[in-house]
C-alpha cells in the first residue's frame, strides 16, 4: 500500500461540480434520434393493404382490419394495419418491407395511459398525436428485403424481330422464373383485380416450389388460357401489384408462361384429371369460339353438360387468332390451350354462320340454354372523306390476312390510323411485311390505349409515332398506286367539365402525305345482325354492346352472354371470365337443386355487375 | 323576325322539331339499343327547349359573352343519312352536324341584324348552340374515339 | 508466461460430495436471483463453513426465453429481431454472428461499407459493454461512485446508437446482407467527442479506481485462473488473457475489418480479479482507438447492402456452419444448421459465460469469503442471457 | 487437416468428412467411437478446446445428431465431430472427465431433450427449467405456439383478415376459383 493508492479515491470530488447526465423529465423534453423507431405512422392513403406487414412481425403484433373509407379502392385491399403495443418490439421490419413506402415510425417514445387496453391502435386512421411528426425511423434508400427490379425477359432484338413472325419474347428459362417468382410478396391483392380472379400468389408459388403440375391445375381453376394469357394478356394484375409502388411489378404474365411452357400438352388430361366427370343431360349451344365461347365451354364441361359451339370462321380463336399476330401468340400456342378445351368432348362446327346457315330461334329450340360471344368484328369507320378509297384497309382486315396466309397488299410506305392494340398489331405486322410505318394518333402516346409495351415495341421495330394528328380527309395520290391523307395538328385541351383533355383540331397546322396505303384501326364494334329485332329488344343492348345480368344472363330466359361484346374492357382475360362466369350462372340455371341457398337466380336478378 | 320574342319562338320551334327528328327516328331504328338512344336525344332537345321558354319567360339569361370550347370534330366528318338501320355513331354524327347548322344560322343572323339589342340575343342563341355541339362532340369523344 | 496447448490430466472435474447441512456447521445462503452484482439474473447457491464458501452452485433460468427453440420457429429475417435478445448489454454480437452465419450458408457477400459500419457497432458495443462491466466491478466492491459515472457515461455510447440504429439497446441494425443504414449526419464528429470524452472517463477511473487501496486488496488475489484451467475449463477473452494467453479472435481468425485495423492483443500476467479488470480497461481504451479508426476508414457512400432475395420466403441451401467473434467476454459463436426449408433446422448459441458462470465460478468460488463472491462474479464477466440462450 | 482426417477415416471410421469452410471441418463418427477419437483428438492433436456441444434433433430419421466442437489453437482449425444417437431414450457415453464444463452441456441436452449420459455428475438437477411437467422443450414435437397459447392465450380485440380474402368477400363473392 502506498500514499497515492489511499488518496486517489478523493480525486472523484473533481467531478462533483459537473453538468449532470440527466435530463429532467417531464420539465425537459429529449426527442428520439432523427431515426429513432417509435411509434408507428401509416399514411393511410398511400398504404394498399398489402398485409406484407402483418406476415413479416415474427411478434403477430399486427392485423390487418378492414377501414370504412378505403373500401373498394382499386388495387387496395381496404385493411390497414393495426398494432398490439402489448407485442410489438420496435424492430420495425414491417417498415422495411412495407411495399407502399407508407409505414414508417415516428420518434415518439413516450405513451402514458392507465389502460393497457389502449396501447392497440390503426396507425394513420386512428388519430394520434405523432403522425405528423416529422422524424423518426424509414427505410434508407437502397435497403430493400425483396428485390426492386424484375427479371428481364430475353427478347429477340428489334433487328431481328421484324425479320420474321417469330415469337418476340423468348420467355423465362427456370432459373429466371424461379428468380422473378421469388419477388411476390403473396400479398393476393391482383387477385381481385384479375377479371378471372385467377389463384396468382398461389401459382407463383409453385413455381419456387418447382410444382409446375399444381400450377397447371390452378391456372385451370379459373383459366383455360393459360398458355394465350401467359403471352398476351393485358395483365391489369401487374398494374396493381403492391411490388411494383417502388420497384417493378412481379412478371405474372410471363410466370404464367413459364408453367405452362414446362408442361407437355400431352400430359394435360391426366394433370387436369377432368375424366370424372359426370354427364348431366343438358345441351348448351355456345356462339363464337373465341377466348368467351370456349371458356364457357371448359367450365360447361366440367360441369358435365355436353357443348356444341358454332363459329363462323374455319377455326376457333376468334380475335386470339385472326386479330392477334403471331409473334405475340404462335398458334401453336393458342392451339395448345384450345386443342386441350375441345379434348374435353366439346361439339365444334366450324363455318357455321349463326342466322345464314342456322337460325338463332333455332338454337334456342335444339338446346337448354344458349351461350352469346361473339365478339366485336366490325371495324369503325372515320366518317371522313374519302375513306372507302381503295387503299384505305382496315386494321382488323390485315391481321386477318396474315394470320390466313393472305397478302394484305399493304406496299411500302404505311399509315396506321389508331392508338390501341389493333393498331400497334397493324404496325408491326405492316413492319414484318417490309413496309415503313407511321402511325398517326389523335391524343398524346400517354393518352394511347395500346399496352405500354406494345407501344414500346413498335416504335424500337422502327414505326414512327405522331401523336396529336387528326385525320380530316383522304384524297386520291398523284401516284395512283398511292392514297394521300390530310391532317392536322391537334393541341390538346382541358374539358371544363373534366375528364381527359380533348384533342383540337388546328386548322393553320394542316399536313398532306401520301402512302401505299392507310390502315385505319379506330376501334371494333358488334354485329348483331344475326338476332332479329325481337329478340334483341328483350336482350338489352346498348351502345352495341350487351349489359348483361349478375350471371351473364340477359333478358331472354335461357340466353347468356359474355366476352368483349358484353363487356367494357374488351380483353381476352375479360371474355374468359365472362364465359366461366356465364358457365356458373348456365349451371344455376340448368341445376337449381344444387344452389339450396341461391339468392340470385340468374332469372330474376339484374344488378349492374361486378363492382371494381 | 324583329323582336327578340319572336326569334326565341322561332329557336324554340326549331328544337322541339329536332325532338320530334330524333322521336320519329327512334320509332323507325332497327339496330339494337338505338331506339332509347335516339328517344334520349330527343329528351336533351326537350331540354334546350325548356332552357328557351325558361330564357323567354325571364328566368334565364343567355350568356352571349361566354366562351364556349370548339372541338371541331363535325366539321371535318361526312354527312350520313338518318337512315332507319342508323347506327350510334352516325346518330352522333347527325346531332353535331344539326348543332352545327343552327350554330351558323345564329351567327350568321347575328352579323346581319344591324341592332345591337337582337345581335345580342342572336349570338346567345349561337353560344347555346355551341354548348349543344359541344355536347353531342364530347359524347363522341368519349364514345365513338374512345380507343382512338 | 508460456501458452498450454496440451491438457493438463492433472485436473480433477469431480464434483465435491456435499457437505452435511444437518450437522450445523454450515450455512446455506443464496446468492440473487436478483442481480447479484450486475450480471444479471442468475443465483449462487452457496454454503458457507463461517464467513468461507465451501460449495458453489450456480443456478439459471430466470430468463429461460428458448431463443434457439424460438429461431426454428421463425424465418431467416424474422430471428434477426429476436438474436439481439440473447446478450442484454451485447445484442450486437448476436446480430453480426447470426447475419454472418445465414451469409456464409446462402453465400452472400456482404459490402465493404457495411463491413465497416459492422465493425464499428461491434466496437461501440464492446465500449458500452465493458463502460457497465467497469461500474459493476466497482460497485460489487463497494464503490458506488464510478458506476454512476460509467453508466451514465454509457448513455452518451447510446445516444450514438440511437442516431445510427435507431434504437438505444435492441439496435437491430446488422441485418442478413448488410446493415440497416448508413452513417447519420455529423456522426464521426460526434462520435468523436463522445470517443475523447470517454478517454478522459477511463483516465479517472484509472485514478480513482484502479489504484484504490480497498479495492486493490480486495480484488488482488481474488479468483485466480491458473494457466492450466485455461483450456480444460474453456476460458476464453480477457479471462484467458489476463493470465498470459495471447488469444483473441479478431488477429487470431480476423474477420469483418479487424485485419486493416492496427491494435495489439492486450495480455496479462496477474490472472485474479485485479488482473483481469485491469486488461478489460486496457481493453476498453483499444476499443476507443478502433472506434475512432471506423471512423476514419468506414465508407460514406456505396451499398451497405447485398442484393437480397425477397425475405417473406427466403430459403438456405441445405448446410452448417460455425461462426465465431470476440465479444467483450471471449469466444462467442453461432452454430447454425440449414436444411434449405425457409427455417433453420438449428442455432446454437455459444457464450463464454457458459462455462465462466457455471464450472469455472463453482471451482473459483471454494474457498472464497463470501463477502468477494459478487466481485469475483463480476471478474469473470458473466450474462446469464447467453447460458440459457 | 486432411492427414488428419484421412486417419480419423481409417481409425475410427470417420464418414461424412465436409470441409464446411476454411478452418471448419465436420466428420460422422459412429457412437461407441467417439469418446474415445474425442480424447485422442484432445490429448494428441491439439484440439485442446471444447467450443460446445449440442443436438440437431431429426425427427424425420429418428435421430439425435450430438455436435462436439473442438478447436485447435495453434493451427486455428475447428473440428466438427457428429454424433448419431437414436432419438426414443437412447444413450451417450459422457464426457464430462474430459472438459470442466462438459457436464453443464450434458445435464442441458437431458433436460432439452431427454438424452441419457451415464455418470454425467449432476445429470438431473433442473438446469433451467425449474418445474416443466412437458416434454423436453427442444424435441422437435414440442409446438411452441400450442404451449404458448394455452398457457397465455391472446389478449381481446385481436383479429386479422387476409387481404385476399376479404376482397374477395366484399368485391366478389361468387367468383373465383373457389365458386365451381
Amino acid at each position: 500500500m502506498n500514499l497515492k493508492d489511499l488518496l486517489s479515491p478523493f480525486f472523484v470530488w473533481q467531478r462533483a461540480f459537473e453538468k449532470p447526465y440527466t435530463s429532467m423529465r417531464p420539465t425537459i423534453d429529449r426527442p428520439g434520434a432523427p431515426a429513432y423507431r417509435g411509434f408507428h405512422i401509416n399514411v393511410a392513403e398511400t398504404c394498399v393493404g398489402c398485409g406484407s406487414c402483418h406476415t413479416i412481425c415474427q411478434n403477430h403484433a399486427i392485423d390487418m382490419v378492414p377501414v370504412e373509407q378505403f373500401q373498394g379502392r382499386p388495387g387496395d385491399s381496404g385493411l390497414r394495419p393495426r398494432f398490439d403495443y402489448g407485442r410489438c418490439c420496435w424492430c420495425g421490419l414491417c417498415v422495411d418491407i412495407c411495399t407502399a413506402a407508407s409505414l414508417r415510425m415516428s420518434n415518439e417514445y413516450a405513451w402514458i395511459t392507465e389502460d393497457p387496453t389502449e396501447f392497440h391502435f390503426t396507425a394513420g386512421v386512428d388519430d394520434k398525436a405523432w403522425q405528423d411528426n416529422e422524424h423518426g425511423y424509414r427505410r434508407a434508400e437502397g435497403y430493400h428485403l425483396y428485390p426492386p427490379k424484375r427479371i428481364e425477359m430475353d427478347m429477340l432484338s428489334p433487328e431481328e424481330s421484324v425479320q420474321s413472325f417469330d415469337e418476340v419474347a423468348r420467355g423465362y428459362n427456370e432459373e429466371q422464373a424461379k428468380k422473378e417468382a421469388d419477388r411476390c410478396v403473396e400479398c393476393g391483392i391482383c387477385v381481385a383485380t384479375c377479371p378471372a380472379h385467377m389463384d396468382v400468389p398461389d401459382y407463383i408459388h409453385s413455381i419456387r416450389d418447382g410444382d409446375y403440375e399444381k400450377g397447371l391445375q390452378l391456372m385451370y381453376r379459373t383459366n383455360p388460357f393459360p398458355a394465350t394469357c401467359g403471352r398476351i394478356c393485358t395483365r391489369r394484375c401487374e398494374s396493381v401489384c403492391p411490388v411494383g409502388i417502388l420497384g417493378e411489378p412481379v412478371a405474372i404474365r410471363w410466370l404464367k408462361r413459364f408453367i405452362v411452357d414446362q408442361v407437355d400438352a400431352g400430359e394435360y388430361t391426366r394433370i387436369l384429371n377432368n375424366d370424372a366427370v359426370v354427364e348431366s343431360g343438358h345441351r348448351v349451344a355456345i356462339i363464337g369460339a373465341g377466348p368467351g365461347g370456349l371458356s364457357a365451354a371448359y367450365y360447361l364441361r366440367q360441369y358435365g353438360h355436353a357443348v356444341s359451339v358454332f363459329e363462323a370462321q374455319a377455326s376457333a380463336g376468334g380475335m386470339l387468332r385472326y386479330g392477334v399476330p403471331s409473334y405475340r401468340l404462335p398458334d401453336a400456342d393458342l392451339d395448345k390451350d384450345i386443342e386441350y378445351i375441345v379434348s374435353l368432348g366439346v361439339e365444334m362446327n366450324y363455318n357455321t354462320r349463326i342466322g345464314k346457315d342456322i337460325s338463332f330461334e333455332q338454337l334456342l329450340q335444339d338446346y337448354d340454354a344458349v351461350f352469346l360471344s361473339t365478339g366485336l368484328s366490325v371495324p369503325s369507320s372515320m366518317r371522313i372523306q374519302g375513306e372507302d378509297h381503295p387503299r384505305v384497309l382496315s386494321g382488323l382486315q390485315v391481321l386477318a390476312d396474315v394470320a390466313n396466309g393472305r397478302d394484305p397488299g399493304i406496299g411500302r410506305k404505311v399509315a396506321v390510323i389508331g392508338g390501341g392494340n389493333v393498331a400497334m398489331d397493324a404496325s408491326r405486322v405492316s413492319r414484318r411485311l417490309g413496309g415503313d410505318v407511321t402511325i398517326l394518333y389523335r391524343r398524346r402516346i400517354a393518352d394511347m390505349p395500346a399496352d405500354t409495351e406494345e407501344i414500346h415495341e413498335s416504335q424500337e421495330e422502327g414505326c414512327t409515332i405522331v401523336p396529336q394528328a387528326i385525320p380530316v380527309e383522304i384524297v386520291d395520290a398523284a401516284d395512283s398506286s398511292q392514297v394521300t391523307i390530310k391532317w392536322g395538328e391537334a393541341e390538346m385541351v382541358q374539358d371544363p367539365k373534366g375528364g381527359r383533355p380533348r384533342p383540337v383540331l388546328q386548322e393553320d397546322r394542316m399536313h398532306e402525305e401520301s402512302y401505299d396505303c392507310i390502315i385505319s384501326a379506330i376501334g371494333q364494334g358488334s354485329n348483331l345482325d344475326y338476332l332479329s329485332r325481337e329478340i334483341q329488344d328483350q336482350l338489352a343492348i346498348e351502345w352495341g354492346k350487351f349489359s348483361p345480368g349478375e350471371y351473364q344472363h340477359t333478358g331472354l330466359a335461357r340466353v347468356f352472354v359474355g366476352g368483349d361484346v358484353a363487356n367494357r374492357t374488351a380483353d381476352a382475360i375479360s371474355a374468359i371470365e365472362d364465359g366461366h362466369h356465364a358457365a356458373r350462372g348456365i349451371n344455376r340455371f340448368l341445376n337449381p337443386d344444387a344452389y339450396p341457398n341461391n339468392n340470385t337466380s340468374p332469372d330474376t336478378t339484374r344488378s349492374e355487375g361486378e363492382q371494381q | 323576325m324583329n323582336t327578340v320574342d319572336e326569334i326565341l319562338d322561332y329557336a324554340i320551334d326549331q328544337e322541339q322539331q329536332a325532338a320530334d327528328f330524333y322521336a320519329s327516328l327512334a320509332k323507325r331504328a332497327e339496330k339494337a339499343g338505338m331506339k332509347e338512344i335516339l328517344l334520349e336525344f330527343a329528351e336533351e332537345e326537350k331540354r334546350h327547349k325548356e332552357r328557351l321558354l325558361a330564357v323567354k319567360s325571364g328566368d334565364h339569361e343567355l350568356t352571349p359573352e361566354q366562351e364556349v370550347l370548339d372541338l371541331k370534330i363535325s366539321d371535318y366528318l361526312v354527312e350520313v343519312d338518318a337512315s332507319d338501320d342508323i347506327s350510334y355513331q352516325d346518330a352522333l354524327i347527325v346531332a353535331m352536324k344539326r348543332e352545327r347548322a343552327a350554330y351558323e344560322l345564329y351567327s350568321d343572323m347575328a352579323e346581319k341584324v344591324p341592332e345591337s339589342n337582337l345581335r345580342q340575343v342572336f349570338v346567345g342563341l349561337a353560344k347555346e348552340e355551341a354548348k349543344h355541339k359541344l355536347f353531342f362532340e364530347s359524347e363522341y369523344d368519349e364514345r365513338v374515339l374512345m380507343d382512338n | 508466461m508460456t501458452q498450454s496447448t496440451g491438457h493438463s490430466a492433472s485436473l480433477d472435474f469431480t464434483q465435491p460430495e456435499p457437505v452435511d447441512l444437518s450437522s450445523g456447521k454450515y450455512v446455506k445462503l443464496w446468492q440473487g436471483p436478483q442481480h447479484p452484482g450486475i450480471t444479471g439474473n442468475m443465483s449462487l447457491e452457496l454454503v458457507l463453513d463461517g464467513d468461507t464458501i465451501i460449495e458453489c452452485k450456480t443456478h439459471v433460468g430466470y430468463l429461460h426465453r428458448a431463443f434457439e427453440k424460438l429461431m426454428e420457429r421463425r424465418n431467416y429475417i424474422q430471428n434477426f429481431t429476436v438474436v439481439c435478445r440473447i446478450a442484454v448489454p451485447e445484442p450486437t454480437f448476436n446480430e453480426y454472428l447470426y447475419s454472418a452465419a445465414v451469409e456464409e450458408l446462402s453465400g452472400i457477400e456482404v459490402p465493404e461499407r457495411a463491413i465497416w459500419l459492422r465493425t464499428m457497432n461491434l466496437e461501440l458495443m464492446r465500449l458500452a459493454s465493458f463502460l457497465m462491466w467497469i461500474g459493476g466491478i466497482s460497485g460489487a466492491f463497494g464503490k458506488y461512485t464510478v458506476p454512476n459515472w460509467t453508466l451514465a457515461y454509457r448513455d452518451y455510447v447510446l445516444d450514438l446508437f440511437e442516431e445510427m440504429t435507431g434504437a438505444r439497446i435492441y439496435h437491430m441494425y446488422i441485418v442478413p446482407g448488410g446493415v440497416r443504414a448508413g452513417m447519420p449526419e455529423g456522426f464521426e464528429e460526434r462520435a468523436r467527442a463522445i470517443m475523447d470524452g470517454a478517454d478522459k472517463l477511463l483516465d479517472q477511473i484509472e485514478r480513482v479506481l484502479f489504484n484504490n487501496v480497498v479495492f486493490k486488496a480486495r480484488s488482488k488475489g481474488l479468483g485466480i485462473i491458473t494457466p492450466d484451467m485455461v483450456d480444460p475449463y474453456g476460458i476464453v477473452g480477457p479471462n484467458a488473457r489476463a493470465c498470459g494467453f495471447a488469444r483473441d479472435l479478431r488477429k487470431d481468425e480476423p474477420y469483418l475489418a479487424y485485419d486493416q485495423l492496427d491494435f495489439d492483443i492486450v495480455t496479462g500476467n496477474e490472472p485474479d480479479a485485479y488482473g483481469r479488470a485491469y486488461c478489460r480497461l486496457l481493453e476498453t481504451r483499444q476499443s476507443i482507438n478502433l472506434i475512432r479508426q471506423c471512423l476514419e476508414r468506414t465508407p460514406t457512400d456505396g451499398p451497405f447492402q447485398a442484393d437480397m432475395p425477397n425475405v417473406l420466403h427466403w430459403k438456405i441451401p441445405p448446410g452448417e456452419t460455425y461462426v465465431k467473434a470476440e465479444c467483450t467476454r471471449g469466444e462467442y459463436g453461432y452454430y447454425m444448421v440449414s436444411d434449405g426449408s425457409e427455417y433453420v433446422r438449428r442455432v446454437h448459441v455459444r457464450g463464454p459465460s457458459y462455462t465462466h458462470a457455471i464450472a469455472v465460478m463453482e471451482r473459483l468460488a471454494v474457498g472464497t469469503n463470501i463477502a468477494d463472491i459478487a466481485g469475483l462474479m463480476v471478474s469473470l464477466h458473466t450474462y446469464p442471457p447467453e447460458i440459457e440462450r | 487437416m486432411n492427414e488428419l482426417t484421412n486417419r480419423l477415416k481409417v481409425d475410427f471410421d470417420a464418414s461424412e468428412i465436409t470441409e464446411r469452410k476454411p478452418g471448419l471441418t465436420t466428420l460422422k463418427v459412429a457412437k461407441d467411437k467417439a469418446e474415445t477419437l474425442i480424447r485422442e483428438l484432445r490429448d494428441r492433436e491439439g484440439f485442446t478446446h471444447l467450443n460446445f456441444m449440442t443436438c440437431i434433433d431429426y425427427i424425420e430419421d429418428g435421430i439425435f445428431t450430438l455436435v462436439y466442437m473442438l478447436h485447435n489453437y495453434e493451427q486455428k482449425q475447428t473440428l466438427g465431430i457428429h454424433v448419431d444417437i437414436g432419438r426414443d431414450g437412447e444413450e451417450m457415453v459422457s464426457i464430462h472427465h474430459l472438459w470442466a464444463q462438459a457436464w453443464t452441456y450434458q445435464r442441458e441436452l437431458r433436460e432439452a431433450y431427454g438424452i441419457r449420459f451415464p455418470g454425467s455428475p449432476r445429470l438431473d438437477e433442473d438446469f433451467v427449467l425449474e418445474g416443466w411437467d412437458q416434454i423436453p422443450p427442444m424435441r422437435r414435437e414440442f409446438d411452441t405456439q400450442k404451449f404458448s397459447e394455452e398457457r397465455f392465450g391472446h389478449r381481446e380485440g385481436r383479429q386479422s383478415e387476409v387481404p385476399r380474402d376479404h376482397m374477395k368477400v366484399t368485391l366478389y363473392p361468387n367468383r373465383g376459383g373457389d365458386e365451381q
